[in-house]
């Protein structure tokens, strides 16, 4: 179980071989990147700053993969969230997940991701040709995160 | 003495990152601390206005407003979060 | 929308970054990479090799895919699936999807899969010491695609 | 005259991987080409038989016991799938 935090890009092909070495019982590995798009609700982004929590941050992932291992039968996982200044089409969140089984893998990504987006405490504020404003939260975030309040299957 | 800080919308609103602060007596939870806070009047009363979304961490934890708060603790103030 | 049957590997990162190139209104990129696990039932594979049927196969994951770009709102999907003789650890198939938003990725990534794994003809011959021996279909994969019927939210 | 294909288990017990067939004048779905071969006997009836689970094809789309069969029609026999 990895969580990174970082200014720097990352690459998802090495990130995923790293993930998958030395253990030849993967049969599955689910991933998912996050990018900085040029449009959000219609307006033009031109950059974006991530600001976050240094310690809260790391502890309260590592807290949502702990529970994501608790709930699926998964082998590995790993969350990387870059930092500071992205232009669009950057990648931003890095969250991949390997186990046995298809099923498993794909659950847990997306709740680790669901559960992130809600509960690790990173902010957004766009740059755009009209000035710079902080992202409000998108209340669908919120409603994606309750659904796995119920038990999982 | 706790330890405060303030991220994203509070920081520019309050143009502060972190203080060091003494609490009075009376406060004594999150509730308290934050309309201690709210005191200060300004950008503290607006931002922390009681039907304002923050959300208040104590020592790294997410807390509501029954969260105990001790000396040595320490205590920040965020909007939702937006990151992903 | 891309569909490859292929006895090559293939290079996630690569085929990744090909998908996503030019569409900056890419937010999200939800990907599956599935793996010859070297223990199955049990049992230690020393080779696999995969067999399929030639049109068919490009047919029904053309549909599949098309189904799931009626579904959901995303905006590319990607499907690689190799066929030959194989190893533990070899990657079999990969299916990949963007989109503005996470949810539509990897519900239709795993949509894609699930269909994959029941209705794209693919055989499965597994080689162990005791001998060589044709994969069993599961249960598990009729029961995952089944989920799919009901109509999607 | 219609192509038969035969992949997987099917193609290693029945030896073949295609072959082409003038059909009986009866033999219009898949439901009496299925029989027509099962009565070949030997691994044919063997891996044809009623409670097998067997899929056909027909010009590359799945079909089912009423799907007609019409000559010139590529018709394939398989063992349930595996990819994936």
């Amino acid at each position: 179980m990895t969580v990174r935090i970082q200014t720097e890009d990352f690459d998802l092909g090495a990130e995923i071989l790293h993930l998958r070495r030395g253990n030849t019982g993967i049969g599955a590995v689910a991933s998912f990147v996050g990018l900085v798009r040029d449009l959000n609700h219609g307006t033009t982004i031109t950059e974006m700053t991530l600001e976050h929590y240094p310690g809260m941050t790391e502890k309260a992932l590592a807290e949502i993969v702990e529970e994501a291992k608790r709930r699926w039968n998964i082998i590995d996982a790993l969350v990387i969230h870059r930092i500071g200044p992205l232009k669009p089409t950057d990648q931003i969140v890095l969250v991949a997940v390997s186990g046995a089984h298809r099923g498993d893998a794909f659950a847990a990504c997306e709740f680790i991701m669901d559960y992130l987006k809600t509960r690790a405490p990173f902010w957004k504020k766009e740059q755009t040709e009209a000035g710079a404003h902080w992202v409000d939260a998108r209340e669908s975030d919120e409603t994606a995160a309750q659904r796995w309040i119920a038990p999982s299957t | 003495m706790i330890t405060l800080l303030y991220f994203a919308r509070l920081r520019e609103s309050f143009g502060l990152s972190s203080e060091q602060a003494n609490l009075p007596a009376d406060v004594a939870d999150v509730r308290s601390l934050t309309e201690w806070l709210r005191q200060r009047g300004g950008a503290w009363q607006e931002e922390l206005a009681q039907d304002s979304p923050v959300r208040v961490a104590v020592n790294q934890d997410m807390a509501d407003p029954d969260t105990t708060v001790h000396d040595g603790d320490e205590v920040a103030f965020f909007p939702p979060v937006t990151g992903g």
